[in-house]
């Protein structure tokens, strides 16, 4: 039996030439500040869109005939005719929100009910075929959304009904739903799958049909995750620029009829920043103040979602 | 109490759901058939390699995406090149460096926050930041520090105007908390063990980083990093706010060129009343999908074959 | 150079070590008496927050010894192990009173370079946790991270760790394989050899075997008991029969105090604690 | 129709053939020339940025949509080489622009007739007069229905398009109906892209809406003219109509401003000579009508000579409103 020579073996830490400790500990400290850098980045990009944001929207009320009396209090937004002009942000809000209202109304139970069976109910070849489409989907630019309400979805409404004009809240709407259905999906299908097993077994032995433990047991076990991604799919849908500008027209109106046309608070900051104005002028002004109401709704939504998260969360080892 | 319910009756609510799970199952899939058909049937005619080597026109049938398409690529590499790094780097730093402090959770809030800000809030953000510079150094017209000859790629003057660097940047800040997410999850999924198993030679934690956790997390984060810059690709709003569209008939020649993107193109022929606009419009689209379609393909891969099994 | 291969069958400890009077008492494990100490532990405590995990320990390791830690879960014996090497250091809520001292140096002090010291004590883990790279690459980790080496210097080292290891001759033919896969037994053996390639003095060894079937356990008890006359080794475990087959010196833990330490042999067979005696001989844990 | 194909395909030829004579002679130009304004002058500087970078591939032209008002906001603040404008500039514009010190040469390049649209399928209307024009868009109008304007026509609310008030279309139109000091009535969609009012009025039977002409010649079979009825009859708005001056009010000459100090570069000069040299074709082909010849060699000249300042406002500040070719005797 042939042994080690002892010797060879404390010789291990002999080998090679050591790595200076001074420039490791320089090295380390350099990465990791410069890293920190990096994520204070994120903070400094946060605090820079409120600073101009909030600077612009106090020059937008420094203008003479715009006072937040009138913005919050006003139901009129024309803020391109001259003379006429009038600033009550709630036309554009109206518009927002049906939109988004419609695209809900799609989108959420599609999703949700789409989510069930592909957690529930599918196989996994079914569900091998049809996740792929949903990430095809999620994967679309809006802007393409917004050609297809505007070439398909209008005037099929149109034939529909002849109160659609071409520009009209439904098409939007509809193409809005389409384009936050995956979001809702997927991520709902997440937190249906992360309810346990051990749950399920549960209900199934009590004598429940399928139906019975996913609808009755599964769901709202998932409810804080289902929540939460209904909340981000809105926060998305109220934020969307590209469809409404295409699809929803130009009248800022506070109207509950589909087939009417609105302007969301998006597609008017399209209408004044796509002719590159210059930095000046009320109207240009104006766009920031809708910017800030659009960031503090969404800002609060996605608070709102963060706190579902966590203040509900079940927790499952 | 409730009344006690009749098999039949649990059953037959058994059977409609499921019906109804059909039907909802299939309208996600039926409108993608109907997207694409609807799409190709419109662009199939117009599509050609003269299509994709003209510049736009106001004739739909000289018209082409050239400029638009080579001005997607400048800005996405842009954007790629400085949120790649940077959003990985906040990811590093927040899963394998900070201790759980108030800061780190305000950090993390903030970029779920990030996450949902739309994305036409941050092309004025990047209007004002990086286009206008807060207006300290003068007009977009005025050039208040140049550097470089203007012949030359690395032309660089101050403030960036409506440039494909203004444009690159402005793209990096939509994309930047996709990116840090995307990476803190891949992060995570790398088992604390090989931390542990490093860490115990005596590595360093960057050196536990460099040399073990981000090798084995690359896979997940080069999937993120993918679906992040084909979400680049196809994002529009904040890049009108930043130009506008404008009519180009070059592609980009340095940082501080003017540029068009191609889902710009694509908004500016699809809002046109001529149907032949609407054709090339879906021609692009369907130039745009290819490019997606590569993007998700490359990250489907990615994530089959790289992923190795870490433990 | 390479050295003649191994036989593949563990070697046994007499062979390197000037004290063990024969085998079998080797394995049984008796202290040799002019033993240095390589641990020394007085009034150590920590926490967990406001759990107080350990409590005020006293305890010396001799050098060139293997020592076992025993007692049921919870205990705090992994605790203790892991302020050795200061892995406790990445959980924030833990603290530690007291001393520990390495070699005479203060493991807690600020001024301690954990680089240095966990150079200084390996470490084995209780679920093999081979890196994703090839073999040869797990074991020159820990080598590069602290010195240059030249090809032939790494190629040497890691033969070398591989052999101390026992697993170079399974493993000479494919160093550039991916570690994983391995056997769980090989990935163990080769966490030990990537442990060792560092050119630590101690070694520690939190349940190496328990995620191990009975064969590869013993191969690594045989490859402990060859080790420990160059290293000096301390295992958690919970299996008393290893700790009895493995150690020179036995410490039993018990909510988080130290009851009984002695040489194995009169720990197991003549406790001078009722709790030890009524753990060892399985009357709870 | 078959006339203006027939133009166009002449000035496809006459272009081309213009375009090889240049780079021929001269090394190729470098550089960036910047427009932005009216929108309804957009179609005929794309057409001229198309054809001149078919031989000045180097030279970067970008064309912005500002509407006229934010064009030259742009002009004046010096942000732009070239300001298209659907109106002569504003007194306050000049003056802007000589606070930054901006000179501008001022050239007329076509006659556009603003033309009223309806639905196609809106039977009923087919001329308004003034005053039905004023009663639908100013603020004080009564016409909320079509019948309000006629008994006979049906009893559905007219939806009213617009171009926006940075656009010139929309201040010129403004005077003419309700006057200077009058308001236009502000239920109504207001986009400074005319695209976006064609596809309005296109989609919509109760629609109404009003651009340059150039947009309905483009799209003639999704819109319908309506004539004015100016008191001599009904005009329509023709090519022939709007240059012979019968189409009034709504004929209007459209014009570029070109910043002084950027003609002096080389690109600019050569763009804004081949924009003078292929305006004939071009402004025909994108369906607007061209200048007398005459004019147009005033034209030529007052920008070789580099004549600075408006020849369409008066000492006052009150636009000229006399016909082009009185303004240019």
């Amino acid at each position: 039996m042939t042994s080690l020579p002892s010797s060879s073996i404390r010789d291990l830490r002999q080998l090679g030439r050591p790595k200076s400790v001074a420039l490791r500990k320089l090295r380390e400290r350099v990465i990791v500040g410069t890293l920190a850098l990096a994520a204070t980045f994120t903070i400094l990009v946060t605090t820079t869109i409120i600073v101009v944001l909030a600077r612009e929207t106090i020059g937008f009320f420094e203008f003479p005939d715009v006072s937040l009396g009138e913005f919050f209090g006003s139901t009129q937004w024309n803020p391109l005719l001259g003379s006429e002009k009038h600033f009550g942000v709630w036309p554009l809000i109206a518009g927002t929100l049906l939109v988004t209202v419609i695209a809900a109304s799609f989108a959420l139970p599609v999703g949700l009910i789409s989510a069930v069976y592909l957690s529930e109910y599918a196989s996994p070849r079914v569900r091998a075929a049809i996740k792929p489409a949903l990430e095809i989907l999620a994967g679309i630019p809006t802007v393409v959304y917004g050609f297809f309400a505007l070439t398909l979805i209008t005037p099929l409404l149109q034939k529909i009904s002849p109160a659609f004009g071409s520009y009209n809240a439904m098409s939007a709407g509809l193409a809005t739903g389409i384009m936050i259905l995956p979001i809702v999906c997927s991520l709902s299908e997440d937190a249906l799958r992360a309810v346990p097993r051990s749950l399920r077994d549960g209900a199934f032995a009590l004598g429940g049909t399928r139906f019975d433990v996913s609808v009755k047991v599964v769901v709202p076990a998932a409810l804080s995750g289902i929540v939460a991604a209904f909340l981000l799919a809105i926060t998305r849908a109220i934020g969307e620029t590209m469809i409404v500008a295409l699809a929803a027209g130009g009248i800022a109106q506070i109207t509950a009829n589909p087939a009417e046309q609105v302007q969301t608070m998006t597609a008017y900051m399209v209408q004044i920043f796509l002719g590159d104005a210059p930095a000046t002028g009320v109207e240009y002004k104006s766009s920031y103040a809708v910017a800030a109401m659009l960031f503090v709704m969404t800002f609060g939504l996605t608070m709102v979602g963060q706190w579902v998260l966590h203040r509900f969360r079940e927790e499952y080892d | 109490m409730s009344t006690p319910r009749s098999a039949s009756q649990r059953v037959l609510s058994n059977r409609v759901f499921l019906w109804l799970c059909l039907c909802a199952i299939n309208i996600a899939v039926v409108v993608l058939a109907v997207l694409l058909i609807s799409i190709v049937w419109q662009g199939w005619g117009t599509l050609s390699w003269q299509f994709l080597g003209n510049f736009a026109s106001r004739k739909p049938s000289e018209a082409g995406i050239a400029a638009s398409l080579w001005g997607s690529v400048w800005v996405c590499t842009i954007c790629g090149v400085v949120a790649l790094p940077l959003g990985i780097g906040t990811a590093v730093f927040l899963e394998e460096f900070a201790k759980k402090s108030r800061f780190t959770r305000i950090v993390q809030t903030n970029i779920m926050n990030l996450a949902g800000v739309p994305s036409i809030v941050y092309g004025i953000l990047g209007l004002t930041a990086f286009a206008r510079m807060f207006g300290v150094l003068g007009t977009n017209a005025d050039d208040a520090l140049s550097w470089g000859d203007s012949e030359s790629l690395w032309y660089v003057r101050l403030p960036f105007g409506s440039s494909v660097l203004a444009g690159g940047l402005t793209l990096m800040l939509v994309i930047l908390p996709v990116v840090i997410i995307s990476t803190q999850e891949a992060l995570r999924s790398v088992p604390g063990s090989l931390r542990a198993g490093a860490m115990a030679l005596g590595a360093t934690r960057w050196q536990t980083v460099w040399g073990i956790t981000l090798p084995a997390a690359i896979p997940g984060i080069m999937t993120g990093a993918i679906l992040s810059m084909s979400r680049a690709i196809g994002e529009s709003a904040p890049l009108l706010v930043l130009g506008g569209i404008l009519l180009v008939f070059n592609t980009p020649q340095n940082l501080m060129s003017d540029f068009a993107i191609l889902p710009l193109q694509i908004y500016n022929w699809a809002g046109r009343p001529q149907p032949a606009f609407h054709e090339i419009a879906a021609s692009a689209i369907m130039v745009q999908l290819v490019v997606l379609l590569a993007f998700n393909g490359v990250a489907v891969l990615i994530r089959q074959k790289l992923q190795k099994p870490l433990q | 150079m390479t050295l003649p291969p191994l036989p593949n069958t563990p070697i046994a400890r007499t062979q390197f070590t000037a004290v063990a009077s024969s085998p079998a008492a080797t394995l049984i494990g008796t202290a040799p008496a002019e033993a240095r100490t390589m641990l020394r532990v007085r009034g150590f405590s920590s926490w967990y927050g406001s759990f107080q995990a350990l409590k005020s320990l006293d305890l010396e390791i001799p050098a060139q010894h293997v020592t076992a830690f025993i007692g049921p879960s919870g205990c705090g014996k992994s605790t203790f192990l892991r302020w050795i090497n200061r892995m406790n250091d990445s959980i924030p809520s833990a603290r530690a009173e007291g001393t520990l001292e390495l070699n005479g140096k203060d493991v807690l002090s600020k001024t301690v370079d954990v680089v240095e010291l966990r150079r200084n004590v390996g470490m084995v883990f209780q679920k093999p946790n081979p890196f994703p790279k090839s073999i040869y690459d797990n074991v020159a980790f820990g080598p590069r991270l602290h010195s240059h080496y030249r090809r032939a210097e790494l190629d040497e080292l890691v033969e070398q760790s591989l052999r101390q290891a026992a697993i170079w001759n399974e493993v000479k033919d494919r160093l550039h394989a991916s570690a994983l896969s391995l056997s769980g037994g090989q990935q163990q053996r080769l966490c030990i050899a990537r442990a060792i390639a560092v050119g630590p003095d101690v070694l520690l060894m939190d349940e190496p075997c328990s995620a191990l079937d009975p064969k590869s356990t013993l191969a690594i008890e045989e490859l402990i008991a060859t080790l420990a006359d160059r290293y000096t080794i301390m295992i958690v475990t919970h299996n008393m029969q290893q700790a009895a087959r493995v150690s020179d010196q036995t410490a039993f833990f018990f909510e988080g105090r130290l009851i009984e330490v002695g040489e194995t042999e009169a720990l197991f067979t003549k406790p001078k604690n009722k709790q030890t005696e009524d753990y060892v001989t399985g009357r709870f844990g | 129709m078959n006339t203006l194909s027939l133009i166009a395909s002449l000035t496809l030829l006459a272009t081309s053939s213009g375009v090889h004579a240049r780079t021929q002679d001269a090394a190729p130009l470098k550089g960036a020339i910047k427009i932005d304004g009216s929108s309804t002058v957009y179609p005929i500087t794309e057409a001229v940025a198309e054809e001149f970078n078919k031989s000045e591939k180097k030279v970067r032209v970008t064309v912005g949509i500002s509407g006229t008002g934010g064009g030259f906001k742009r002009f004046c603040a010096g942000e732009v080489d070239i300001a298209d404008a659907s109106r002569p500039i504003k007194k306050a514009e000049a003056e802007a622009a000589a606070k930054s010190g901006v000179e501008f040469v001022e050239l007329p390049i076509a006659y556009d007739g603003l033309t009223i649209v309806v639905h196609p399928k809106n039977t009923w209307c087919s001329s308004l007069t003034l005053a039905d024009v004023k009663k639908i868009y100013s603020a004080s109008g009564t016409a909320k229905l079509w019948k309000d304007i006629n008994p006979t026509w049906p009893a559905v609310a007219i939806k009213v398009y617009s171009p926006g008030t940075d656009s010139g279309t929309f201040d010129y139109f403004k005077e003419v109906t309700v006057g200077k000091d009058g308001a236009i009535r502000s239920d109504i969609s207001v986009s400074e892209d005319d695209n976006v009012l064609v596809r309005g009025v296109a989609g919509d039977e109760n629609s109404i809406g009003f651009f340059g002409c150039a947009y309905y010649f483009e799209n003639k079979e999704q819109l319908k003219a309506v004539g004015i009825d100016n008191g001599k009859g009904v005009i329509m708005p023709t090519v022939d109509t709007i240059e012979n001056g019968s189409y009034t009010p709504f004929s209007r000459p459209l014009f570029i401003y070109i910043n002084k100090a950027s003609a002096a570069r080389p690109e600019v000069e050569a763009f804004v000579a081949f924009y003078l040299a292929h305006a004939t074709e071009l402004v025909n082909e994108v369906g607007y009508v061209k200048l007398p010849a005459a004019i147009y060699a005033k034209v030529a000249n007052n920008w070789k000579l580099r004549r600075i300042g408006t020849q369409f406002t008066t000492a006052a500040g009150d636009a000229v409103t006399t016909p082009l070719a009185q303004a240019y005797e």
